[in-house]
């Protein structure tokens, strides 16, 4: 019996397990809604209002590297404080919707952006926060240094500076803002 | 609590590291430096006010420090730097004494195509992760260290960075 | 367990082995942030070098700067014009306390009290905005160049910085209330991470925790550089050695810096402030020390005669002082594992070069 | 009329408006069938029947009424922070009323992230820690009364739930044990250390926090909230038993784990303590939850101390009850703000060596005055 092992293949017994069922139930759903003019619908009713609360609501993960760390941290105290924004760091990437890379990725640490950016749930948006995460920056031709974080995940804002200064990053989650309300996603139907 | 603990010690009222010889003035530590290895020190040199420069043999090193150490009290390694030319590895040690407050510039040299010295981290704690650098940079081998492993770089990487002959 | 990003401090990883929750092994691990800049210096003029050497700290990097200048001035045997130095000077001193100031903020934000990361970084804004003011940039200000310094001082800097110090003395007098006033601080410091003289000697700890062990090593009074033996200051220390001790080193040298400033400022004096540097380096090394916010920094330049120089080697006050680490954290709680190395100001990007 | 008959009158009177439907059917149709509806429509008039369907109503009306306060503690918390700190707060989001949709426009985007369950975790408990942890938050909720009249009862006549605050703080105290299983079930070393934290720190606080609320049952002479309450007429108890009432605080910020006792998801040490794996809206109803706690701490310190719902008659019974436990959670918020956190093995000397002998000191004031018949 190889059932449960991609397809049935023809002339084989399906046996459906209980997980098929959910999947094949879950499949059919997906379908009903995506397809027909109910999914649209729902869509239709929520998008602007979750939307609306997604770009309002930014996760970005406490995550420092380099000097931009520090204006990271300054544009959160008092006399920038991007808090009006409902800009709140978290610590761990399972909360975040936005991973900040704020300096230079070594070729050591890498794997572990690329981790941490993977541990994040969707839907999720990356910063790259002054040049060296843009371009490598001063280490452009350092043997350690990437040069770039689009290297290897996938940039949605740059924010240009050496280190940026907090109103730039301010205007980055601005721009953030508003790219989350250009593209505008359904609940239901992906990107 | 706050009374007790006082607000900030001024200057002298704790004492300084005794130095082994009390005030130490350059010239002493040469003469002493020359008394103990008359054949390995070679080109001692005073480059400016509390600044010396000595050159000695790499067989000599490991006993020169200890004796440095133990001695004249330079109780502070502050820089183990490596430095490669056309045809010598010239490592450089910046060791301080926290008495008198002189800088002692020691290098010593390592042919080519044998870069090894002796570690000198069972002297001073503080050399340990210092080597550990030159290792990982340069190259150089560091004899009885305890942990002579990359530092800086992946422990999987091929090559040493600052050699000359490292091109990016 | 090691954390992999423990959150304020920058990227380093120290793998701790714990038996219920107290620590029996530490090992740091370094080098995440390694970007080479040793390498880098190679190929770069010598003008280049500064902004790298802005680089190197982010807390601290106009110290970076000036240290990097004043090896290569002791390379080429420049003299220095006194406006320049008393510019230095102050600057330094301004960028100490912003440092310091850093450093408070994470260190209160690591013991999880938000009042104190909050203030502090509010105040440091004052010293940053003066910085601003002399150099145009806020945290790498590649202000410093060998000779001198890039300009004059803005108009009204002496009224500026001196109301900045005064604002600060009145503020240093409040964080004292708010730190050492609440008893819960007190408790999470008093007694924790105690690294004895001796150790801390042989170990090469420098700087404020050294200071803090109980050996009074100052650089600006032990090895003047600069204008320091003109002005009346103290070097702080405390014999303690715990992480209250390194608390209350850092909060009265930042008085220290007060007064400083203070002087600097009043005792400017008329004239040049920088002077054409050569363009290629002679043959031959220099060095340079300077007493860092966190501890002794140095650089070793040897120039070959060309406008590049040789090997620049950057001796890193942190990157020694984390190998104590272990030494510290032995016997102590996971939850002193942040007090400990909080208070000892890592800065990676200097750490790493 | 208290919150049951007026429930009560609701149920009964859309059970009548249904009930036509079912005795017009047993009338038609013939036989058993017809017996059949009829004898639904006698089930759904019953005494019994009214009642049950009554007292899920209240609590509903007790569910909503805590989703809008922790909305609304939510913001004050910031407000109150940026305030403290000289910062807006929340700002942008329904800028006309104070940045009040911050909260909403949170809750609403962790609905659409994306709800991760770590491969390695054991799936049961970690979907069981959140219903526990909401489950019993919102059990010893729905015990606590509004006003005299206003408040979960279980029959017309009761005046208030016998045993009531008996319940509330058992229910109140089994959080840890889901925070415990939390940790333990995401498979990740800081989300355990989180949990065994809690776990320890349930140890040091809760005997300390029940020998004062023992105290305050003593005075009163019964576990009733509303008898407790009214016995608090004339004189609070905060007055008599002062020193009950600061450990009292002192052991609630610990059991709502705020900031000098947030050792469970101590931010620097242990990145988020016991969320750390948890995703999406699961995360969100853990601050959710977290909040609610607050709330339910201010109102039992309200209850217990601060006289609940008396006050002068100008304003309505509920409305004087929230305010006192909103003021009870501004100074948890003040404190919390701008104290650092303490260390693991303080906390339990802080719970058996200084909170216990004072809550023990408590007892015997309390027994002294009951003793000398002043209450």
């Amino acid at each position: 019996m190889k059932s449960g092992e991609g397809e049935p293949s023809v002339g084989q017994v399906m046996v459906f397990r209980s997980k098929d069922f959910l999947k094949w139930a879950d499949g059919v759903m997906e379908g009903i809604l995506k397809k027909s003019p109910i999914g649209g619908g729902i869509d239709f009713l929520t998008k602007d209002f979750f939307n609306w609360a997604t770009r309002n609501s930014i996760y970005p993960l406490h995550f420092g590297i380099m000097c931009c760390a520090l204006e990271m941290a300054v544009a959160s105290a008092p006399r920038f404080d991007a808090q009006r924004f409902g800009v709140i760091y978290r610590s761990t990437p399972r909360q975040c919707d936005v991973l900040l890379v704020t300096g230079p990725v070594t070729k050591k640490f890498q794997p572990g952006v690329r981790r941490l950016y993977d541990q994040m749930p969707g839907p999720k948006w990356v910063i790259a926060m002054g040049e060296c995460a843009i371009s490598g920056g001063p280490f452009y031709d350092s043997y350690s240094v990437v040069p770039g974080v689009d290297q290897f995940i996938p940039v949605d804002i740059y924010i240009p500076g050496c280190p940026a200064r907090p109103e730039a990053l301010i205007d980055g989650f601005i721009k953030l803002q508003k790219l989350i309300k250009d593209n505008k996603r359904g609940l239901l139907t992906g990107k | 609590m706050m009374e007790q603990r006082g607000s900030g010690t001024p200057a002298g009222a704790i004492e300084k590291a005794p130095s082994k010889v009390g005030e130490m003035s350059e010239e002493r530590v040469i003469r002493a430096l020359l008394d103990a290895f008359p054949t390995a020190v070679t080109d001692y040199k005073k480059l400016k006010a509390g600044v010396l420069r000595a050159r000695i043999e790499r067989r000599e090193l490991y006993r020169c420090c200890q004796f440095l150490r133990e001695r004249l009290g330079f109780e502070h390694v502050s820089m183990i730097s490596a430095v490669e030319y056309d045809d010598r590895f010239e490592i450089v040690y910046h060791i301080t004494c926290y008495g008198s407050c002189l800088l002692l510039e020691l290098i010593t040299q390592t042919p080519k195509d044998d870069p090894s010295v002796d570690s000198v981290s069972s002297v001073w704690g503080g050399a340990n992760w210092q080597e550990r650098e030159s290792f990982d940079l340069m190259g150089i081998k560091f004899n009885n260290h305890p942990k002579l492993e990359r530092i800086l770089l992946p422990s999987d990487y091929l090559y040493h960075p600052l050699r000359k002959d490292f091109k990016g | 367990m090691g954390p992999q990003h423990p959150m304020t401090h920058g990227l380093w990883n120290l793998r701790i082995k714990v038996d219920g929750e107290t620590i029996v092994d530490a090992e740091p691990e370094m080098g995440y942030l390694h970007r080479g800049i040793e390498k880098l210096c190679e190929n770069r003029t010598y003008t280049q070098i500064i902004p790298l050497a802005d680089r190197l700290c982010y807390g601290s990097s106009l110290t970076w700067s000036h240290l990097y200048c004043l090896t290569v001035e002791d390379l080429m045997g420049l003299e220095v014009p006194e406006r320049a130095e008393y510019i230095r000077v102050a600057a330094i001193e301004m960028q100490r306390i912003a440092s310091h100031l850093m450093w408070l903020a994470a260190y209160a934000a690591d013991l999880g009290t938000l009042a104190g990361f909050i203030y502090t970084m509010r105040d440091r804004e004052v010293f940053i905005d003066l910085l601003q003011a002399l150099s145009g940039s806020r945290l790498t200000y590649n202000f410093p160049r060998i000779g001198g310094v890039a300009h004059d001082v803005p108009p009204n800097f002496e009224r500026d910085s001196l109301r900045a110090c005064t604002y600060m003395e009145k503020k240093l007098d409040e964080y004292d209330q708010l730190f050492e006033g609440s008893k819960v601080f007190m408790m999470r410091n008093e007694g924790v991470g105690i690294l004895k003289k001796e150790l801390a000697m042989n170990l090469g700890v420098t700087g404020p925790p050294l200071r803090a062990s109980g050996v009074n090593y100052d650089l600006r009074k032990d090895q003047p550089y600069s204008v320091y033996p003109e002005l009346d200051f103290q070097a702080i220390s405390m014999p303690d050695a715990d992480c209250y001790a390194r608390y209350k080193v850092r909060m009265d040298e930042m008085r220290e810096s007060c007064k400083i400033i203070r002087q600097a400022v009043q005792k400017m004096p008329k004239g040049k402030w920088r002077i054409v540097a050569p363009r290629n380096g002679p043959v031959g090394t220099g060095i340079g020390r300077v007493e860092d916010p966190r501890g002794e920094g140095m650089m070793y330049v040897v120039g070959n005669g060309t406008p590049k120089p040789y090997r620049l080697k950057i001796r890193s006050p942190i990157f020694v002082t984390v190998s104590a680490a272990k030494q510290m954290l032995v016997g102590y709680k996971v939850a002193d594992v942040v007090a400990i190395m909080g208070g000892l100001d890592m800065c990676i990007g200097e750490a790493d070069r | 009329m208290n919150l049951f008959q007026f429930c009560y009158g609701l149920i009964h009177w859309l059970v009548i408006l249904v009930n036509h439907l079912w005795y017009w059917l047993g009338g038609v149709l013939p036989g058993a069938l017809g017996d059949f509806f009829t004898g639904i429509g006698d089930l759904a008039a019953s005494d019994g029947n009214i009642a049950v369907f009554a007292i899920l109503l209240e609590v509903i009306i007790f569910v909503i009424i805590a989703f809008i306060n922790v909305l609304n503690f939510i913001w004050l918390d910031r407000k109150f922070m940026g305030r403290m700190f000289d910062f807006y707060g929340p700002y942008y989001v329904g800028y006309r009323i104070g940045g009040w949709l911050q909260n909403i426009a949170d809750g609403m985007k962790l609905f659409v992230k994306e709800i991760i369950t770590p491969a390695k975790a054991d799936k049961a408990g970690f979907l069981l820690a959140p219903v526990i942890f909401i489950g019993s938050s919102f059990l010893a909720l729905s015990t606590i009364p509004l006003g005299s009249n206003f408040g979960v009862e279980t029959s017309a006549h009761d005046t208030g739930v016998p045993g009531g605050a008996l319940i509330a703080f058992a229910f109140f105290a089994i959080a840890p044990f889901s925070i415990l299983v939390a940790g333990w079930s995401s498979n990740n070393k800081y989300t355990l250390i989180g949990g065994m934290r809690s776990a320890a720190q349930m140890m040091s606080y809760e005997i300390p926090l029940l020998l004062t609320v023992a105290s305050v049952f003593l005075l009163a002479g019964s576990f009733n909230f509303n008898i407790i309450i009214d016995a608090q007429k004339d004189i609070w108890f905060a007055i008599p038993l002062f020193l009950g009432f600061i450990v009292f605080l002192v052991c609630l910020m610990a059991e709502v784990e705020v900031q000098p006792f947030d050792l469970p998801e101590a931010e620097a040490e242990l990145v988020e303590g016991w969320t750390t794996e948890y995703s999406g809206m699961r995360f969100g109803l853990f601050m959710m939850t977290s909040y609610l706690r607050a709330y339910i701490g201010g109102a039992l310190a309200t209850a217990l101390f601060l006289g609940g719902w008396h006050g002068p008659t100008l304003i309505p019974e509920p409305i004087w009850f929230l305010i006192k436990a909103y003021a009870v959670f501004v100074v948890i918020e003040w404190a919390r703000w701008s104290l650092p956190r303490i260390r693991v093995d303080q906390i339990l000397n802080l719970g058996w060596k200084r909170l216990m002998p004072l809550a023990v000191v408590n007892l015997l004031i309390a027994a002294t005055f009951k003793t000398l018949g002043w209450f």
